[in-house]
């Protein structure tokens, strides 16, 4: 199982902060195409995935039991 | 109060001021960061600041790192507000301790530069017509964001 | 409180901090220069100043003018200490508010700057084995010191 | 009568805060060289002056009534 969380934009589109995806492990680029497909308008090529709360790269495996966070453009300060 | 933190209530300077300071320190800068009227001609009613709080407070810590490398000697803390931002409110304050005030003011600068980079908040503008969440427009690089 | 000052008493930077804050500010810049214990391997016990008050104070307000012209939107607040100031005191204080925040770092920076070159205070320090008038290194331009 | 005053090193070389000079004018240059000769060790190619909280140049000229200040170098901040 892994999980994952949603804030900002994100959070209003997909109407959740956080799911469980019934997985093993897929890589950061498969669970992007992923939410591109469930979510229409989620917008993945401005998005940043973070891996138990550290930023990953697309081929980084994601592996049951870690904590996934989609990172749109932060906007801080 | 943590030196790296995302808190919900008004930021008070003086007690980050007081963590940097040391007999060492010949010079503090403090930035804060305000909530503004009117932003490119649009009136701004408030704002409101979101993060993922546990990786948000550790990648202020890796900020400050990264300061305490390439500025020997500074202190720093760092403090973000999320929740509802009202006008003049302290959204974000970086306060830096340092021998002499070069350093000071670079390091500071330096901070809010990263912030603006690494750090997971996100803002919204709540105008009389409108809102929208701020950020939209940057790409992101490729090759990940990598520490500095 | 007056924008621009000499005062004999603790210097508490938050009235400098409300006095430059405004709705159309975003960023808020303070410089708090302090007593550091040491210097070049010698231990300061506290330090003199002393200050041509009158002077001094339309200096500082010449300064701010300086900064309000190179820096348009700038909101500028600067306070002087002199007497007898101890490890860790606010020898020097300087709040900038700025609509951005670049404005109000390098505004800033330029002030500390400037109270070096021309503002007639002078800092005595006080060893356990001596004292000494600081300052006296720098030659004087011959053609005068000059507003910027 | 042109009023003098001394701040920091030089307060405590001439043992005096202020004086007062019976002089209806003179200029900058030669005030530095008064109190140069006056005052061993006084150090006038360091100095600036300030005339009615000024600063003056060599040349300038100093009026009865005028408020001077000899002004070291200085290290506020």
């Amino acid at each position: 199982m892994i999980k994952v969380n949603y804030f900002a934009r994100l959070r209003e589109l997909t109407g959740k902060a956080e799911e469980t995806l019934e997985k093993e492990s897929m890589t950061v680029g498969e669970l992007l195409d992923w939410a591109e497909a469930t979510y229409p308008g989620f917008g993945k090529d401005t998005m940043y995935v973070a891996v138990n709360e550290e930023y990953a790269l697309k081929e980084d495996v994601i592996r049951s039991g870690d904590i996934c966070a989609f990172i749109p453009p932060v906007s801080g300060g | 109060m943590k030196p790296f933190e995302i808190v919900e209530t008004p930021i008070e300077a003086q007690k980050y001021t007081d963590y940097v300071l040391h007999a060492g320190a010949g010079a503090v800068t403090v930035f804060t960061g305000h909530v503004r009227e009117w932003t490119h001609g649009v009136r701004t009613l408030y704002l409101a600041y979101e993060a993922y709080v546990p990786m948000a407070e550790k990648k202020l810590a890796e900020i400050g790192a990264e300061m305490e490398v390439k500025w020997p000697g500074v202190k720093v803390a760092i403090v973000h507000r999320i929740g509802e931002l009202h006008i003049s409110d302290i959204a974000v304050l970086i306060a830096v301790s340092s021998p002499h005030r070069k350093a000071a003011y670079e390091a500071n600068e330096y901070a809010i530069e990263r912030i603006k980079e690494v750090v997971p908040i996100w803002k919204k503008e709540i105008w009389e017509d409108g809102e929208e969440w701020i950020g939209g427009q940057k790409k992101y690089p490729e090759n990940g964001v990598v520490s500095k």
